[in-house]
């Protein structure tokens, strides 16, 4: 599927399944974790935004690896699909990790009666954001796409070379000064009712990433290789 | 004697735009090559690729090195002048020929004859303040910083004046004599000893 | 020979370089008062009670050197790139890296070291104690030295693009060493061990040497393709 | 019929920057992002509690917007003056004011705007109250105008080679903006009365129109002798 | 009938240095004037000068207004074209000519009219990509968006081919026939009508 004639043929045919399944997974989980999960002794039915900020939380990274795979393997084989790839992952990345700045701020609200503290993990987050906002500035400033594809190759190179240390960091940043007054990490450990939707709300979330990825993806290969003859035949009568 | 380079089926396609196609040349010492085209037939783009700063298409440049074998990366280094010639406008002309890496350990009296040659007198004039023609003059008087096999000129002869046209076919012709050859460009035939082809 | 010639060149591009920002005042002075005016602002903006500030003065001074360094960023290579001199250094058969490590330099020389000077007065400024200055310079010098490395990489990708830019290219990677730089100050004011700190930066700038002027070059040969 | 061509001609002026100026940095998000970046920065130095950074916010929104106007302040006229445009609006008969208005509008759009709106968000992480939002956005409003002013007598100044020492000339007058600025919202901030900052701040700003616009004219016509 | 423009024993001294000295011409509505010079013999400033972006130092220039008087002051509007030519690279060939002062109020099919006829047909690249010589020809696109009395054109044929160089040619006699003037400078005499002087 490196070729890509070879993946628009290839996803053509994944991809009904792809949608069925990922709805699918996606939905039940869902629907497990807003309507039959039990309510949480403590916080109530807020607690419930969690089946959708966690996944995003844990999407927003994962992807970012992704795309710094995509980015390496264009950065030394130069294969094409590989950079389409890192520019279609780029924008569900950021999105996801808004997502889970989003989620996460509407539910500090009730919880710790404030949107935003200056929390380890939440800060990474929105360093991880920033970064994905980089990536997507300088990816839509390059008029050539091959070659925006290699720069934001680049940056994402670097940045699977330095989130580690920003995370680190940023964890030692906490303990250095007084710690917060709030944390997550020390929820109390999930009883079985919730942590089966929230992982199936995890595995629907990735699934769902395939889909959006397999679309955005289908989109760039056809933009890109609009006045190549496969693309021509495959519309041969509109175009 | 062999060709320093040899140019074969050399093709440029630029956002899916063919350039140029099918380009074939020699280039052997002491003999110059001149490319003659219309405005925007691609004779820049032709030096670039030659020079491996864009990417080429089809086709293959090799360079000839120390053994006589043919490469297909580059064996020695090449002088390239551009539309842009590289001089800074917050350096004194003397600085401009000074401050490269050709002049390396040339004593400053070579210098100056050089911008002499070239016919610059102010060598303390900033560069800001030159006319387009000194500033081109400038860019001639790095031919002869050090010798090189290959000097790659794009549009030698454009906004100089009919003296300093003089002194550039002297110039060409007293390197030729030296084994080193060029490969210019221009929009008509100049009065250079040359093997001329259209683009 | 070749070794000779590589060290010959880098010290003419030094040179010219060099010249050119010293004639043009204003890419070395807006970085130095840049930062002296934000290192003052904290004074007036929070009093003048000596503990409070001293606490904050190894950020305040971190800040103020990453801010500083970003504003020369733009024009590491953009005025090289559109006059043709960067051209030369593609067709030269030397690595390319040498430009790279030598542009690099002097962003350092008219960027970081001004500020490294400067931020004795900043820490005279902000009650920092004197035992702290030498953590703060050794920490100045490794952080300001690995954005500059960090600045030129952003001023590739972004060539001929806009200062801003090459800003939040080059700003979310400096987190750890605006991290790092604070922490080994702060850790000096309490008396605690910073080595470790310093080593990391240490270990950040070596690995950043080779490997981010290898990617700059990369980025710079996107231009010339 | 005059007074029609000069308004269409300052509408294709700003037509043309802003369409380069996007092209260039292609979402109005990038200066966005830069300022939140900028903000984040003073959290991860200055340590997270909630007081401090509450009493911080004026001056550290204060300062990423200065950042951000020097950023983006040497393409004010660069390029124009380099690719020959510059030329045509001192041979057009109008008034060249109009150009240096339109310039520095621009530079007001594409960084004091932005700004304006991604303070509201910075206003938010920093724990200012929503009391002192509306003084805020009043004193960036003034104050970021009066930065692109001045930044436009920088510019000029440090074109071509006469680059005499702008950023010493225009640094120090934004000194005051700062201070006025921060002022105003740290006196909303302890229900004081800031109305008299931001009289000043406007008086600034009525005087800087013309005053600074007629001086800039002046010092691009230093390169024309 | 009056000249448009007079230029009396005009001289410029830069830097302490005399550039030029005593210049005189007159430029009669649809006629031309050809400054023919070596580099650095001061066309360039000669032009700048006439235009008000250099001071002069002696004599005077004094320009035609409505009521048949002449003026110190400049009292119409000139179009010059530089060495520079006020290109931008980030915007395509259409917008370099759309967003300009002159096009105003130009329907969108007169500047495509244009562009073809100095034989541009890639209107939506971006200038970045053009040629050296394609971009000389948006700035010569340029001369035909309004009419001016007098057309100060710097080194107009510098970087053309011989069709480019044909094309200007018709298209100063045909402004010359609607009164148009032409100031511009070269190295050698082209094939215009002009007057010729040497500086
Ligand atoms: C804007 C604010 C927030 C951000 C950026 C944020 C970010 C994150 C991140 C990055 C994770 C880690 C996902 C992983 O990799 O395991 C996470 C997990 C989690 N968050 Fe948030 N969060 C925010 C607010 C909140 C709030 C207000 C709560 C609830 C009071 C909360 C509760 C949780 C829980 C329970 C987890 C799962 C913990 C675990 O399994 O380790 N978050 N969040
Ligand atoms: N990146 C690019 N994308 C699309 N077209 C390009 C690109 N680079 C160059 N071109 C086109 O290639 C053609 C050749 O350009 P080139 O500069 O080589 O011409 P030239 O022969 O040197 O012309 P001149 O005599 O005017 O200097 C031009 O039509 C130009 O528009
Ligand atoms: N500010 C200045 N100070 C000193 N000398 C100057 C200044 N400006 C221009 N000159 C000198 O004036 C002379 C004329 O320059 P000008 O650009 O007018 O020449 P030109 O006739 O247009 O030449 P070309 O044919 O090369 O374009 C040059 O020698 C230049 O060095
Ligand atoms: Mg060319
Ligand atoms: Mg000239």
């Amino acid at each position: 599927m490196g070729s890509p004639p070879l993946f628009y043929k290839w996803s053509s045919k994944i991809l009904p399944w792809l949608s069925i399944v990922s709805i699918l997974i996606l939905g039940v989980g869902l629907y497990w974790g807003m309507f039959y999960a039990p309510t949480d002794y403590k916080q109530g039915d807020v607690y419930r935004i969690l089946f959708i900020h966690v996944p995003s939380a844990i999407l927003g990274q994962s992807i970012f690896m992704f795309m710094a795979i995509c980015g390496f393997i264009n950065m030394i084989w130069r294969a094409k699909i590989s950079g389409m790839m890192l520019k279609s992952a780029a924008p569900i990345g950021a999105s996801f990790t808004l997502l889970a700045l989003v989620t996460g701020s509407i539910w500090g609200k009730p919880t710790w009666g404030t949107w935003w503290v200056w929390d380890a993990r939440l800060t990474s987050t929105l360093i991880l954001f920033f970064i994905y906002a980089a990536l997507i500035g300088l990816h839509s400033t390059i008029e050539d796409k091959t070659k925006a594809d290699r720069a934001v190759s680049i940056l994402s190179i670097v940045g699977i070379a330095i989130i580690p240390v920003i995370k680190k960091s940023v964890d030692w940043w906490q303990t250095l000064h007084q710690p917060s007054t709030f944390t997550i990490t020390s929820s109390p450990s999930m009883s079985p009712d919730m942590y089966q939707p929230l992982l199936i709300c995890v595995i629907g979330f990735y699934l769902f990433f395939a889909l959006l990825l397999t679309l955005n993806l289908r989109n760039e290969v056809l933009e890109r290789e609009k006045n190549k003859n496969w693309v021509r035949q495959l519309f041969g009568g509109l175009s | 004697m062999l060709p320093n380079l040899k140019v074969e089926n050399l093709s440029s396609v630029r956002s899916e735009k063919v350039i140029f196609d099918n380009i074939n040349f020699e280039v052997m010492p002491g003999q110059n090559i001149e490319i003659i085209g219309s405005n925007g037939s691609g004779k820049t783009t032709l030096l670039r690729t030659i020079l491996g700063l864009i990417n080429q298409d089809k086709g293959q440049i090799l360079w000839l090195d120390d053994n006589d074998n043919y490469n297909k990366f580059r064996t020695f280094d090449c002088f390239y002048q551009g539309h842009q010639l590289g001089i800074k406008n917050l350096l004194t002309v003397y600085e401009n020929l000074q401050l490269t890496k050709n002049s390396i350990g040339m004593p400053q009296e070579e210098i100056y004859k050089l911008l002499e040659r070239v016919g610059l007198s102010n060598i303390n004039d900033f560069a800001a303040n030159l006319s387009v023609g000194q500033r081109k003059r400038i860019a001639v008087a790095r031919w002869l910083l050090k010798e090189f096999k290959v000097y790659l000129i794009d549009e030698p002869f454009s906004a100089l004046d009919d003296k300093a046209t003089l002194l550039i076919e002297d110039l060409i012709k007293e390197l030729n004599a030296k084994g080193c050859s060029f490969i210019i460009t221009g929009h008509r035939p100049s009065n250079i000893l040359a093997s001329r082809m259209e683009i | 020979m070749m070794q000779s010639s590589i060290s010959d060149w880098l010290t003419i591009i030094l040179r010219r370089d060099l010249i050119i920002a010293f004639r043009r005042s204003s890419t070395y002075i807006t970085p130095l008062i840049f930062f002296l005016i934000v290192v003052t602002f904290f004074p007036l903006a929070l009093g003048p009670q000596e503990s409070l500030l001293s606490s904050l003065a190894p950020g305040v001074i971190w800040i103020a050197a990453l801010l500083a360094s970003l504003l020369a960023v733009e024009t590491i290579f953009s005025e090289d790139f559109r006059d043709g001199t960067l051209d030369d250094f593609f067709i030269s058969l030397e690595p390319s890296f040498i430009l790279v490590f030598a542009k690099v330099l002097i962003h350092w020389l008219i960027t970081g070291l001004p500020i490294l000077i400067a931020s004795m007065i900043a820490a005279l400024v902000l009650y920092l104690p004197f035992e702290s200055f030498i953590p703060m310079i050794f920490s100045l010098l490794l952080g300001t030295s690995f954005m500059s490395l960090l600045g030129a990489l952003g001023a590739a990708l972004s060539l001929g693009r806009s200062a801003i830019l090459s800003a939040i290219i080059v700003l979310p990677f400096s987190i750890p060493t605006l991290l790092m730089g604070t922490s080994v100050i702060s850790s000096s004011l309490i008396n605690q061990d910073f080595s470790g700190y310093l080593m990391i930066m240490g270990a950040m700038l070596a690995i950043g040497i080779p490997g981010l002027c290898l990617l700059t070059v990369e980025a710079l040969l996107l231009n010339y393709e």
